[in-house]
């Protein structure tokens, strides 16, 4: 046999092998729930646990019977944090896989990828994560933390308990700090700030050198006022920037550091030592002290075999997603996305924080927010609470271009972006 | 030490060029007039091989001149353009273009257009097709014509090459060691074809074998440590103390 | 004699493969929008899309290949050309936008309206006009590609450090594409779009029409590059790649020659980012990373370089499986992917359609000259060491 | 408010009835239940009054406030000090220091503390502990002091002043107490005289001290405040230039160690290694594997489990080296754009490895103490483990320059890359050569991922941020010399660090990109070519 036959039998087997594979889970009657979260590339570091998770609790579900009498059915796709690979992947689940919904996406430009073949397939998404807001889409339900479910309540926080005066907003360049530092920025400034007392700072993705920046923070905190970093700072970046942090002796009761990306997950990589007092900002905590996450919390355990697996806000996110949507499944009576959409508006889950947590109209949720402190042992310590639940606020009231919008999927109005001041859907409903 | 001369082919003054501290040509003068074929010789390192450099744009000298046909400045060109110019160079080791055929390989080597364009949409006339097939007999080579340069052997590929220099059509051959691992007929009939072409144009030989400098019967300029240490007649030149002590050896 | 076949089979080749690709972009189109869902030889849309973008994946190999494969110049930054002709595409599409955005904005695209920019900026303008879009994604790489190219091939960069600096280049266009104020919308980069001359962009007509347009492009630049390299320009670009000193030395300037070839594969390149962009809905900075470059050279590596067929087969092979690996072995598709690579460069350093190529060649020359010598020929080939 | 102060002067009214000794630590002991019911935000107060009954048992009690260690018995809301004990506390009595027995965690609540209550403490600290026999603590609360400088304390200061006789806790002293002269009702030549003293020794600690007291500043006083600021900012600036210049040392010394590898399997050896990111990435594991043994077994000894890491991590390294060049490397010399392809595959088969062997999360590695925090000569800012990261790759280095240059088998490394077949002909065994090297090359690698895993991530991504840079380094410096690429890395360090404060840290790495660009069209062969008349066909 010839190489060339011989390569070439082994990608029509290995295709074949594949087909097959599909070929024999679909002879089951399931529902099927597609999972697409990046398993390799720049963002596995995050998604990795986001999809372990949901194949726990689809697992867990499972074992209560399923939904609607059928057995629930993971599908994994790896992305490859390659976003147009998104886009591939999730056209994929819907119209081949034909999952009924998925759950997925990280980064917004992985969601900004999936968003049109959602639309176009008619199907739903999940999105689990904090993001930038300045967008409602039919068929997408943001479980994440809205700006105002995250920026704003550490900024007030930090302004009444701390009296800081002096603004250091440093973010990683790209769309979601740019866009929390504009309305950070617009809210600072409402509340009498000046601008001079305002300092913004960009890097790049994977920024490993921060003694420059760090020195400018001392420096730009050395005003006699006392000041705060409002960080942004995505993923990658974040180990190295606390060390340097700690490594040049800015402490939390000097300058304080409140962080919108950095959870338990991120803090499992550091020495938190050095950094006890350093703030972030959440809907949920793994310590916080509930029932129903003591319990989440010991599933995870014992599903990853790891007992050192911490817990994050994320998969909080998903866990209220993915019983958002099995109660919509039942209410609706089928899987249908139509039907499903429908009834998902006003579905109330139990959130792991001891509270509820329901979808609103606008396809965001309501949660509590959360400040907590980081703890020598890699936790948090809620130092703060708002004392009711907080609704997403999709359209920023703080943007000059988005205040006038809202966004209600019920019928009639079915709009993403109405605007209150033409009264059309629509923009600026020209 | 040499006059300017409207009529040599090549002029070389006072060249000089050094290397990490390492002066691979220390004041070199050189002269050759239309027509002529000149043979050099030398030890390793004595600049040979610096000079056909130097001559063909490869490199530049720290200092001195080099003139082609009386006034072109050949230390301001490029390889390109000396190319262009008439001056054509046969490497030490045979390069041919080992993927292409040998006809292709002539074909390329043909004083034709050499622009981005000219060779885009050239077209192999009756008048090129013409000479090719000369310069393939010329070489002996008509037989493997369509053959892959890459299947000739070392003697082959040696003539190849010099039938493409004889392509390019130069008025100025420069020959590095033609003779290197051919076999004694191989030599003999290098010599006789290089002959030849003297005829019509200069060349000159860079070679060891002394032998093959004999058979030629020309000129031979000796180099040593970067300039010229004698030149003359074959015998007149391995005569000379100097080169017997540096070349030669006791 | 084994020229003579060579020669013949690649023209045969080539025109197969052409009327193959024109095969392909009628038929595909059609089994796809005139037969019923569930008809056997139906094509669904996610296939159609899929094999388009796979299209577009082959034009940018065969675009490296051009420079590659024929020049011998290996660059790691021809996706930078590609996230080129991407994001002129891709501003086009913004503008056709108009006021249907989030914000109702006719003018400037939403990224912009909610980082607080007033006014379009300078090279935002003509791109609302298909024409001027579609004369940039040709220029706007060729012009970055000439510009490179020229103060590189001039001053004598070559081999590895022409391969590192390329890489520099895509690295410094993705870090400036990253930048949110240099206006093309950062890392989210450019999405949403609705509707391309006219027609909807999501309706499967247009997505037909787009692979239509995909293989189309392809068998064009098939032709071109086929005559590009059956020119003697061609044998000029193999002759300077085996031996670029022999090259100047017969009296051609190699730096124009590497310049003219550069600057037409990054032109190609240019024309597959503008085709992807469509397809996929999205151009973003990623597709400026390293990384995708590295890629595109494996996939011209394992189909063959110096062919004009291997790379489109080896970009349709390797994100084909990419495509089934990465939904059947998610957590295992990268020791596939990186096998692959290491498998193919020792075992197939010709790639896939050159070791084919090479094979029948010499089969057929040892046919024709005795019987006796075909089963040497097939041990020599199967010994991979062997090979070059 | 009010209720605090009811309920102090409750206790202090009951203390009255007991005899002296009894009594005071009734007091305190009463204080200190009083934190466990305690709202976080009247901490401050609870604080102030453990504080002020000036006990030395308060010094424990407050250091475990501020520690977290302090919790409250959810029975009947006694407070201890606390000790982990595996899944129990181990409960101590805070007025005795005695043991009082261990208690599942589930039955005690934490006392809460928040940034507002630390810095009480440390205040709090600082005034109880100016007086201490220790030096170092009496440093350490002068600088408290001086970081909170509170008028209150003003009268403290000055009496610990007369009794501090070491110069450097004096000095510190002196700096608090002119910060808080600055804000007391002090006469103003007092004032001037302190804002003098601010402007002689403050550093940028002086600043925010300087910058507070202009607002409530009397006539006369605002000049010389103005000016001493105006003065100190000067000082600063040039300070900021040697800062600069620390900062490009020190981001050119991780350049060195990200590149130095490379310099061998690339620069040497001609392979475009483009797994040498992921040899870094291995040594870094390695130093978190060789962590989690000596947490879990030999505690002990974490202070060296750096130095235990970095022969564990070059050995390993090495051999991932020697595996991958006998196995795959080897068929391809003579071809080096295709190792670039075969060397990127092996990248991704390893990144995907270490991703299904230890997750795809970081993974933490642990800062011994002596390459943590900094010291301060001058205006400077200097990071311990900066430092030794320099020390390190100068280190790493000048071994290298050795072995190359002043070994058989540095020697035998250079005979073969330089010409292999003469090597071979002279009995040299060029394919252990080659394998060796290569392992070398690798192993360097290796150690360089130890230092990194340091300052850096520790995740199977470590490697990828850093390839594209040590390639230019390695390209910048000038491809077969070693001495290139410290150059190479020093002036890109120092040239990216001048640049990022004027451009930014990202148009900074453009900039630094375009520059490299355009040197190599200037110098093809990089800073130290390698010049020759070698004709290459």
């Amino acid at each position: 046999m010839t190489i060339r036959a011989r390569v070439t039998g082994a990608f029509l087997a290995a295709v074949l092998s594949t087909t097959a594979f599909n070929g024999a889970f679909a002879a089951e009657d399931t529902i099927k729930v597609g999972i697409l979260h990046s398993l390799s590339g720049t963002m596995a570091i995050s998604e990795t646990t986001l999809k372990d998770a949901m194949l726990m609790l689809i697992e867990e579900q499972n074992k209560k019977g399923g939904v609607l009498g059928k057995k629930l059915e993971a599908v994994v796709v790896d992305p490859a944090s390659d976003w147009p690979l998104f886009a591939e992947k999730a056209r994929e689940l819907v119209s081949v896989n034909k999952v009924s919904a998925v759950f997925g996406c990280w980064t917004s430009v992985s969601r900004k990828s999936v968003l049109p073949v959602f639309e176009e397939l008619n199907s739903i998404l999940f999105y689990p994560v904090q993001y930038e807001g300045e967008e409602s889409q039919r068929n997408v339900f943001y479980t994440g933390a809205a700006p105002n479910q995250q920026a704003i309540p550490a900024v007030d926080y930090l302004m009444e308990n701390e009296e800081v005066e002096r603004w250091v907003l440093a973010g990683t360049d790209y769309v979601y700090p740019r866009t929390t530092n504009k309305i950070l920025e617009a809210y600072l400034i409402s509340k009498g700030v000046k601008p001079e007392d305002i300092m913004i700072n960009y890097t790049p993705f994977g920024h490993s050198d921060w003694q420059t920046i760090v020195s400018d923070i001392k420096k730009f905190g050395s005003a006699g006022k006392k000041t705060a970093v409002v960080s942004t700072i995505n993923g990658d970046a974040n180990v190295p920037f606390y060390k340097e942090l700690a490594n040049q002796g800015v402490k939390a009761e000097d300058i304080p550091v409140v962080a919108f990306s950095v959870g338990e997950e991120e803090l499992a990589g550091l020495d938190t030592g050095p950094l006890v007092g350093h703030l972030a900002a959440w809907n949920y905590f793994q310590s916080v002290d509930s029932p129903a996450n003591a319990a989440f919390i010991e599933t995870w355990k014992a599903y990853t075999k790891n007992d050192k697996r911490v817990t994050n806000d994320p998969m909080e996110a998903h866990y209220i997603g993915f019983n958002m949507w099995l109660k919509a499944v039942e209410k609706a009576g089928t899987t249908d996305t139509d039907a499903v959409l429908d009834a998902m508006i006003g579905v109330s889950v139990p959130n792991l924080s001891g509270g509820y947590s329901t979808m609103m109209p606008n396809h965001h949720i309501t949660k509590p927010v959360l400040i907590g402190e980081i703890q020598s042992d890699g936790q948090f310590e809620t130092v703060w609470e708002t004392p009711g639940l907080v609704l997403g606020d999709e359209w920023s009231d703080y943007l000059p271009d988005s205040k006038d919008l809202i966004s209600d999927w019920r019928a009639p109005m079915s709009c993403g972006n109405f605007n209150v001041a033409t009264g059309k859907c629509g923009g600026k409903g020209s | 030490m040499t006059e300017k001369n409207p009529r040599t082919l090549l002029y070389l003054d006072g060249v000089s060029v050094s290397f990490d501290g390492f002066k691979a040509l220390n004041s070199l003068s050189f002269v050759v007039e239309p027509g002529e074929l000149r043979a050099i010789i030398g030890p390793n390192g004595a600049g040979k091989t610096t000079m056909m450099d130097i001559i063909t744009g490869k490199t530049r000298p720290d200092e001195g001149e080099v003139f082609f046909k009386g006034d072109i400045d050949l230390t301001k060109r490029d390889e390109a353009e000396i190319a262009q110019l008439g001056i054509g160079r046969k490497f030490q080791k045979p390069t041919v273009f080992e993927n292409h055929t040998v006809w292709d390989n002539l074909e390329l080597a043909l004083n034709r257009g050499r622009g981005v364009f000219a060779t885009l949409f050239y077209r192999l006339t009756g008048e090129d097709k013409r000479r090719i097939e000369e310069i393939l007999a010329t070489v002996r080579l008509t037989a493997r014509r369509d053959d892959l340069a890459a299947g000739l052997s070392h003697g082959q590929k040696q003539w190849l090459e010099i039938g493409m220099l004889l392509a390019q059509e130069p008025e100025l051959l420069l020959v590095d060691e033609p003779v290197a691992g051919m076999t004694d007929a191989e030599t003999a009939e290098t010599a006789i074809l290089l002959k030849d072409i003297a005829k019509t144009r200069s060349v000159v030989v860079v070679e060891h074998d002394m032998g093959f400098i004999r058979d030629l019967g020309v000129k031979v300029t000796c180099l040593a440590e970067g300039s010229v240490l004698a030149e003359g007649s074959i015998d007149f030149v391995s005569n000379d103390p100097k080169v017997i002590e540096n070349y030669l050896g006791r | 004699m084994i020229t003579s076949f060579l020669v013949k089979s690649l023209d045969r080749t080539i025109a197969v493969a052409v009327a193959i690709l024109l095969l392909l972009a009628v038929i595909v189109p059609a089994l796809n929008l005139l037969t019923a869902p569930d008809h056997p030889l139906h094509v669904p849309t996610y296939m159609v899309s899929l094999f388009g973008k796979y299209l577009t994946y082959a034009l940018l190999a065969l675009a490296l290949d051009l420079v590659w494969g024929f020049c011998g110049i290996l660059s790691l930054g021809h996706a930078a050309f590609f996230a080129l002709g991407g994001y002129a595409m891709g501003m086009y599409l913004m503008r056709q936008i108009g006021a249907r955005g989030s914000y109702g904005n006719p003018l400037l695209p939403d990224f912009m309206v909610f980082l607080n920019w007033k006014e379009l900026p300078w090279f935002w303008y003509g791109f609302d006009m298909f024409w001027f879009a579609a004369l940039m994604v040709i220029l706007v790489p060729g012009l970055v590609a000439f510009v490179f190219g020229w103060f590189a091939f001039r001053s004598r960069v070559n081999g590895v450090y022409l391969s590192i600096i390329t890489q520099a280049m895509t690295y410094a266009l993705l870090l400036a594409f990253f930048r949110n104020d240099m206006g093309f919308g950062g890392n989210n980069g450019l999405t949403d779009f609705k509707d391309i001359l006219g027609f909807n962009i999501q309706a499967d007509g247009t997505r037909a029409a787009l692979f239509a347009a995909s293989a189309l492009a392809l068998a064009g630049s098939l032709v071109v590059t086929s005559g590009i390299v059956g020119s003697k320009f061609g044998k000029v670009l193999v002759a300077l790649r085996d031996a670029e000193s022999r090259t100047r030395f017969l009296g051609y300037r190699v730096e124009h020659m590497k310049l003219f070839a550069f600057t037409v594969s990054a032109m190609m390149a240019g024309i597959a980012g503008a085709l992807y962009v469509p397809q996929v809905g999205i151009i973003n900075p990623g597709e400026f990373a390293p990384a995708n470059s590295i890629e595109v050279v494996i996939w011209t590596a394992v189909g063959g370089r110096g062919t004009l067929i291997g790379p489109i087969v080896g970009a349709i092979l390797v994100n084909g499986g990419k495509s089934i690996f990465t939904a059947a072995f998610p957590e295992f598709w990268l020791f596939a992917l990186g096998g692959l690579f290491v498998l193919v460069t020792l075992f197939l350093p010709k790639g896939v359609v050159g070791t084919a190529q090479h094979h029948l060649a010499r089969r057929r020359q040892a046919r024709a000259a005795a019987r006796k010598e075909d089963e040497q020929t097939d041990l020599e080939d199967a010994k991979p060491m062997a090979a070059e | 408010m009010y209720r605090i102060i009811q309920t102090v002067l409750a206790m202090l009214f009951l203390f009255a009835a007991m005899p002296q000794g009894l009594r005071a630590a009734e007091g305190l002991r009463n204080l200190v239940n009083a934190l466990g019911e305690a709202k976080l935000s009247a901490m401050d107060e609870h604080i102030a009054a453990l504080a002020k009954t000036g006990e030395p048992e308060v010094v424990a009690i407050l250091d475990a406030l501020g520690a977290g260690n302090l919790y409250a018995r959810k029975t009947d809301g006694q407070v201890f000090l606390t000790k982990e004990s595996g899944s129990n506390l181990a409960l101590i009595d805070p007025i005795s220091g005695e043991s009082a027995g261990e208690t599942p965690k589930a039955a005690m609540s934490k006392i809460k503390v928040n940034n507002s209550v630390r810095r009480a403490v440390r205040a709090a600290l600082g005034g109880l502990t100016l007086l201490s026999p220790d030096r170092a603590q009496r440093l350490k609360a002068a600088q408290s002091v001086l970081q909170t400088p509170d008028v209150d304390a003003l009268d403290a200061v000055e009496n610990a002043l007369v009794a501090e006789k070491d110069e450097a806790v004096r000095t510190v002293l002196e700096q608090a107490r002119a910060a808080m002269l600055l804000a007391s009702d002090r006469p103003i030549e007092e004032k001037k005289e302190a804002v003098r003293l601010l402007r002689e020794n403050g550093g940028r600690e002086a600043l925010p001290v300087l910058s507070a007291a202009l607002g409530s500043a009397e006539n006369g006083l605002e000049q010389d405040i103005e000016a001493a600021i105006a003065s100190i900012e000067q000082a600063q600036e040039f300070w900021n230039a040697g800062q600069n210049v620390w900062y490009g040392l020190s981001l050119g010394s991780v350049l060195l160690l990200a590149a130095i590898g490379l310099a061998i399997t690339f620069g040497v050896m001609g392979i475009i290694n483009m797994a040498h990111g992921e040899m870094v990435m291995l040594g870094a594991y390695t130093t978190f594997l060789v962590q989690d043994v000596v947490r879990t077994s030999f505690p002990h000894l974490f202070e060296w489990s750096l130095a235990i890491a970095l022969p564990l991590a070059f050995l390993f390294t090495g051999t991932v080296g020697l595996v991958l060049e006998r196995g795959v490397i080897r068929f391809l010399y003579g071809r080096p754009l295709e190792t670039l392809l075969a060397t990127w595959g092996i990248s991704l088969i390893l990144q995907q490895s270490v991703r299904t062997i230890f997750g795809p999360t970081n993974r933490e590695v642990g800062n011994p103490f002596w390459m943590s925090g900094a010291f301060e000569p001058g205006g400077l800012t200097i990071t311990w483990n900066r430092l030794w990261i320099i020390v390190f790759a100068l280190a790493v280095f000048a071994a290298l320059l050795f072995l190359l240059k002043k070994t058989p088998m540095g020697l035998q490394m250079r005979a073969v890359t330089q010409n292999r077949r003469m090597a071979s002909s002279m009995g040299i065994r060029t394919p252990l050569v080659d394998a060796l090297t290569f392992a070398l090359g690798s192993g360097i690698a290796g150690i360089a991922g130890v230092a990194l895993s340091q300052i850096d991530n520790v995740s199977p991504n470590l490697g990828q941020g850093y390839i594209i840079d040590s390639f230019m380094v390695v390209v910048f410096g000038g491809v077969g010399n070693l001495w290139g690429t410290l150059v190479g890395a020093f002036s890109l360090g120092i040239l990216n660090k001048f640049l990022e404060p004027y451009a930014g840290a990202v148009l900074g790495k453009i900039l630094v990109l375009v520059l490299i660009i355009l040197f190599i069209q200037k110098r093809p062969r990089g800073l130290f070519a390698l010049k020759g008349r070698a004709v290459e066909a």
